[in-house]
């Protein structure tokens, strides 16, 4: 056994800064395009249900709360969420959009279950179709109801 | 005046307050080293540096659901880690520190002290091992095989090792063995490599690695505490930062001359030499990879047996031609 | 007289759940039996619920230790099925990623390695180097380990000029720590003591038995589908199978830390010559009826993906044989007429994380039914024994 | 006051017993990685223990397959009161992606009682401990 | 050695056996062998041709017959060899005698599809779970799975 090969290696950490981040008490930075929570910018989704259909968690729910009004209720069930931000690789108008928060931990899975009640928004095409996915995280389908890439 | 030094002894320092203390300190230190021989922080947040650490988990522990397991033998199972922890106590005021007066004699320093030391060490491996019996878990039986295993293995070097520098200082007696050396210093020299064996023995006492072989998680889950839980875990836990603390302490004290120097100095010697034994017995955890139970019992046999051996004839012609 | 031996999954403290059972007689076994289903979670069935788009994820989520060889064989096969192509730029970095899951997930593995043998130092160091890569593979992907980069088309995110010269200086550093492991394994006799000899594989079997990856190049079996069956840009990247004749779980190690340097060259060359252009292209989301078989190398091996389309936007049937079943299959019937003994050390051969075939073995009289338990530290000591006879009889040398 | 001695040292040292229950491994692996130098959760008195017996905080990751179910609740059974548990993954909250697969119970909650829920897929190291902060700031 | 060339040399060793063979794209080979004479043609393919690595075997069910694909990869390429059996009665020979490598992918096709391994030197459960019920095959497509009710602990808060 020759246990000195290893002996100054561990002796020279010894001296060294420990290579930890204290974590709780000093955060570490996360990369900036870090896929941490998904949210919605209410105003200006169109209710395509592209999010919902692409979701690969069954987390996003979408419910007509009135018909007449066009008001929609969205659920997005961060309990189930995987965090892979295709729902805002999907989304025709930017509703779509992941924050950088993932300390989310909650001690009822209710309480990871948010909920954005609004009215559907009109909103114009978008001029012109972006050179596909040339940006990272841009919108894949230039038109706003239907997704192009539905059908083909 | 006596019977009040006695009380205090037994019961402040070195006795049950002091070993309180000083081990959960030593588990501390222990564990800071290697974390940070490993570039880790260790504990940090219990505590300034985390240093209540080991309290704070003895507390818990203490607080904790006791499930005595069916099957197990349920008075051996509850009496064990009392037991043992009362043993490592009684071996923990064996050691010649604070009245330091080899003249005097006294419950806690007598001819033959060194042995009685030794055996109280032993003693922790059988009730280790009747622990692990006693649970009737497949895991502990395994663990508590490995225990006595290996307990053939290092205890003969151990006490091998242990013989030459008593040999040399022509006494049993720790307080005189300490003495000799505080008084010809270059003596100690001698020894180192019956230090070397002795560290290792005593690693192999405190069953760490290489020598975690009785409860290798990655094995045999818990081994031998597999299904001690609360309180009796927390004892035994204590039981084996103070085993640390008193081995350390009878190294320093044969190997390393001892705690001279009154009720300050002496105390101060007593924890600087201690943590050295123990940083030693942390870096070595540090550097090995485990071993197996049949190389533990080889390598006992094969190197350090021997090495002690040598170590005293050496010793023995050493007194013989040259004091 | 005949026995019965379930290993596992009763073990508390299992990582992965799976079971052997084994029929010994004496000390050696007769008959071998996996018994997966602890972690079957029917991702076949599912699959063929979900749309294309939504397998991605699904297939992502087989595993976590090589999610990114998942994605990538199922999205080259329904690419194929599709009838588009990735873009170059879109290809080079789904296989620079690929590279770099490689690289997390071979320290993983010696970590793990260095874990189980209770060398718990070198686990830590192994991990903490691995935190390297995992930056990188996060500031690529934004997630530490399901990178969900691949979509169909190409790939989701673009890396810029400040990511490149950083991964490229990161590289640095892995080649050096990587070289210092080489060297502690090297210098490690009792380590090397441990491996070499043990499990042995001889390449008749390894090809017998279709065992893959690093498993059947330890064993002089030099098959690798980034050669074999050339993928993506494979064909146009200069690197060398790296093989090993030792055979046994020492040139499995040896092989892993040599295709660590393998990884590195590859990741430099493709960030070197990384073309410009866009990283995907947009994807019908039906695809014509037709079916494809698609492979790639997982770290682990073979990985082999058949898809049938339908005509309709979910796959009719997605069948996923992932490495490590490959390599349970040699096991498994090599275990066979083997030795009791061998057990635990030819599993920590084959798999990713060793800490799972950590269970106690139970010995069941077939007879009288009575279980005489023999624990699993027991094995590996006899084991070590064995080994330690095997190799000085051989005198093995350390290929190191 | 023993109460609240208890308390403490019931904040400062949670000895947690590892989990799967048929989870991808990508948890397993980040919660293993939360032992290691970069974030090493000793510093906050946990240490990962092999033997129910010993824990405090049962961590599980992956969804509830069929096969594990009983196993988990015998797992939970042997570890002695208190006993807290922290789904870590969203397969251990909710089955995520594997959501209505047959072999699939569901998150560790339809098994056993869960005090926190740590999101993720996988949850970071870093958000694995906040969830164990945060669980310990409950108590 | 082109996929044109393994084409010929295939046919040439099968003969009447290889009822069809196909090239869909490069480095990718279909080839269909009645069941019957599946184990002698792949007997041929090991000894004469040497296929030997076999990658997986696939189930498919297409209504009323199961297709079985056994993948198997070369240098440079992936010969897959393609049999059908009747749903009504779903009997396969094993294939362990010549590539001894495939006894757990035949394990998994008895469980997922409920076919026969005729011969199979091992035929216990391999991925299903102990409780599950006989006669209940996951990946069959008349086989339904119905989600039980999720319940979530705790009421809004
Ligand atoms: S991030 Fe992924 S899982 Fe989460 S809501 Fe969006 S699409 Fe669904
Ligand atoms: S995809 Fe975007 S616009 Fe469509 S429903 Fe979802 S959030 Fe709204
Ligand atoms: S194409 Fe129409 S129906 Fe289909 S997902 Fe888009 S909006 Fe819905
Ligand atoms: S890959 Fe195999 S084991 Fe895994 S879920 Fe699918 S069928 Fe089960
Ligand atoms: S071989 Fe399988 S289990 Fe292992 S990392 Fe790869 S996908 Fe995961
Ligand atoms: S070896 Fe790894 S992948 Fe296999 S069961 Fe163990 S932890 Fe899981
Ligand atoms: S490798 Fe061993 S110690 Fe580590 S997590 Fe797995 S079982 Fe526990
Ligand atoms: S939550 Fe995600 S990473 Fe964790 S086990 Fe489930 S699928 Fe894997």
């Amino acid at each position: 056994m020759r246990i000195a090969g290893f002996v100054p290696e561990l002796l020279r950490h010894l001296f060294k800064k420990p290579a930890t981040v204290d974590y709780p008490f000093r955060k570490l930075e996360v990369p900036k395009d870090f896929r941490g929570t998904p949210f919605l910018h209410p105003e200006t989704c169109i209710v395509c249900r592209a999010c919902e259909r692409d979701c690969p968690a069954e987390a996003i729910e979408i419910v007509e709360v009135n018909a007449a009004e066009k008001r929609f209720k969205m659920t997005i069930h961060n309990d189930r969420c995987v965090h892979c931000a295709q729902c805002v690789d999907s989304c025709p108008t930017d509703a779509m959009e992941m924050d950088d928060k993932f300390e989310i931990s909650a001690f009822s899975r209710w309480d990871l279950k948010e909920e954005w009640e609004y009215v559907r928004a009109v909103v114009k095409p978008k001029p012109a179709a972006p050179a596909p996915q040339a940006a990272p995280a841009a919108p894949v389908s230039p038109s706003p109801v239907k997704p192009s890439e539905s059908e083909t | 005046m006596s019977a009040l030094k006695t009380l205090l002894y037994v019961f402040v320092y070195p006795g049950l307050v002091f070993m309180f203390v000083y081990s959960t300190f030593c588990e501390w230190f222990d564990r800071k080293v290697y974390a940070r021989l490993q570039n880790r922080m260790g504990p940090t947040h219990t505590g300034r540096w985390g240093l209540l650490q080991p309290v704070a988990d003895f507390f818990k522990l203490m607080a904790k659901e006791d499930i005595v397991p069916e099957k197990a033998d349920k008075t051996m199972f509850t009496l064990l880690p009392i037991f043992g922890l009362a043993v490592v106590a009684t071996a923990m005021l064996l050691l010649p520190v604070w009245h330091f007066n080899p003249a005097a004699g006294g419950f806690n320093s007598f001819s033959g002290d060194i042995i009685v030391l030794l055996y109280l060490l032993s003693l922790p491996t059988i009730i280790f091992f009747l622990a692990a019996w006693s649970s009737t878990n497949v895991f502990s039986t395994v663990g508590g095989t490995r225990v006595l295993t290996m307990f053939f293995g290092y205890e003969v070097p151990l006490f091998l090792a242990v013989l030459s520098p008593a040999l040399l200082a022509g006494s049993w007696r720790l307080a005189e063995i300490a003495r000799f050396f505080q008084a010809k210093p270059v003596l100690l020299l001698v020894n180192l490599p019956g230090f070397i064996v002795a560290v290792i023995c005593v690693q192999a006492k405190l069953e760490r690695t290489p020598f975690d072989i009785p409860h290798a998680e990655t094995e045999i889950v818990g081994g031998t505490f597999t299904e001690f839980s609360g309180k009796k875990l927390a004892f035994f836990r204590l039981m084996t930062d103070v085993e640390m603390v008193v081995s350390s302490g009878l190294l320093a004290t044969v190997f390393l001359g001892g705690f001279p120097g009154g009720l300050v100095l002496g105390f101060l010697q007593f924890i600087v030499k201690t943590l050295f034994v123990i940083f030693l017995l942390s870096l070595l955890r540090a550097a090995t990879s485990r071993i197996r139970v049949d190389q533990v019992v080889s390598f006992a046999w094969g190197y350090l047996a021997p090495l002690a051996v040598v170590q005293l004839f050496f010793v023995i012609l050493l007194k013989g031609f040259v004091l | 007289m005949k026995f019965q031996i379930p290993i596992g999954p009763q073990h508390p403290a299992l990582k992965e759940p799976i079971s052997l059972r084994m029929t010994v007689e004496g000390e050696v076994i007769r008959d071998a039996d996996l018994r997966l289903g602890y972690n079957h979670r029917g991702i076949e069935k599912l699959a063929e619920e979900r749309t294309y788009l939504q397998n991605i994820y699904l297939t992502e989520r087989i595993c976590g230790i090589c999610s990114h060889s998942h994605t990538t064989c199922f999205v080259q096969g329904v690419e194929a099925l599709l009838e588009v192509v990735a873009p170059r730029r879109g290809q080079f970095l789904r296989y620079l990623v690929a590279e770099l899951e490689r690289v997390h997930s071979h320290l993983l593995w010696l970590g793990v390695a260095g874990h189980e043998a209770g060398f718990d130092s070198f686990f830590m160091y192994t991990w903490r180097d691995r935190e390297v890569v995992m930056d990188i593979l996060e500031m690529i992907s934004g997630n530490r380990v399901h990178y969900a980069i691949n979509t169909l088309g190409g790939v989701r995110r673009d890396i810029d000029e400040a990511l490149r010269t950083k991964i490229l200086d990161s590289l640095g550093i892995l080649r050096a720590r990587t070289d210092y492991y080489f060297k502690l394994g090297a210098n490690e006799p009792s380590f090397v003591g441990r491996l070499a000899g043990v499990g042995r594989l001889s390449k008749e079997d390894a090809l017998a038995l279709c065992a893959v990856g690093p498993t059947a190049r330890a064993s002089g079996v030099a098959h690798d589908v980034r050669r074999d069956d050339p993928y993506g840009i494979y064909g146009e990247i200069p690197f060398e199978v790296c093989t090993a004749d030792s055979c046994d779980v020492l040139g499995r190690t040896v092989v892993r830390i040599k295709e660590l340097g393998q990884s590195y060259n590859i990741i430099e060359y493709l960030l070197r010559n990384l073309p410009d252009g866009p990283v995907a292209v947009k994807a019908p989301r039906r695809a014509k009826p037709g079916e494809v078989v698609s492979r790639d190398e997982a770290p682990r091996g073979e990985n082999i993906h058949y898809i049938k389309a339908n005509g309709s936007d979910k796959p009719e049937r997605l069948k996923v044989r992932a490495p490590t079943l490959a390599n349970y299959a040699a096991t498994l019937a090599r275990l066979k007429n083997g030795f009791i003994a061998d057990i635990p050390l030819i599993f920590a051969a084959i798999d990713p994380c060793i800490c799972c075939a950590e269970r106690t073995v139970e010995l069941i009289d077939g007879r009288s039914g009575r279980p005489t338990v023999v624990r699993w530290s027991d094995l590996r000591r006899r084991a070590a024994r064995r080994a330690g006879r095997v190799s000085k009889k051989r005198n093995v040398e350390c290929p190191l | 006051m023993l109460k609240r001695l208890v308390r403490w040292s019931r904040i400062k040292s949670p000895w947690i017993l590892h989990l799967n229950s048929g989870a991808c491994n990508a948890c397993d692996i980040e919660v293993i990685a939360a032992l290691t130098p970069r974030f090493d959760v000793e510093r906050l008195g946990v240490l990962l223990k092999a033997t129910p017996r010993h824990a405090d905080v049962l961590v599980c990751s992956g969804p509830v397959t069929r096969q594990m179910k009983d196993r988990i609740i015998r797992i939970y059974e042997q570890t002695p009161d208190p006993k807290f548990v922290v789904a870590v993954g969203a397969c251990a909250m909710s089955g995520c992606v594997y959501r209505g697969a047959y072999n699939i119970m569901g998150g560790i909650d339809q098994v056993i009682p869960v005090d926190v829920y740590v999101p993720g897929c996988p949850a970071r190291p870093d958000a694995i401990i906040d969830g164990v902060v945060k669980l310990l700031g409950k108590l | 050695m082109n996929d044109l060339e393994r084409i010929e040399r295939i046919k040439a060793v099968l003969g009447e056996r290889a009822a069809e063979i196909t090239n869909p794209s490069p480095q990718r080979i279909f080839l269909t062998v009645p069941a019957r004479t599946l184990v002698p043609a792949l007997e041929q393919l090991k000894t004469e041709l040497g296929y030997r690595h076999l990658s997986t075997i696939s189930g498919v069910d297409l209504g009323d017959v199961f297709e079985i694909l056994y993948h198997f990869g070369y240098d440079g390429g992936n010969l897959n060899i393609r049999t059908r059996i009747p749903k009504a009665d779903p009997r396969l020979p094993s294939i362990c005698a010549v590539i001894p490598g495939a006894v757990l992918y035949e394990r998994e096709l008895q469980d997922m599809f409920g076919i026969i391994v005729e011969a199979i030197p091992d035929g216990r459960r391999l991925v299903l779970p102990d409780d599950w019920p006989d006669g209940n095959y996951p990946l069959r497509k008349d086989w339904k799975h119905v989600r039980a009710a999720e319940k979530i602990p705790g009421g809004k808060s």
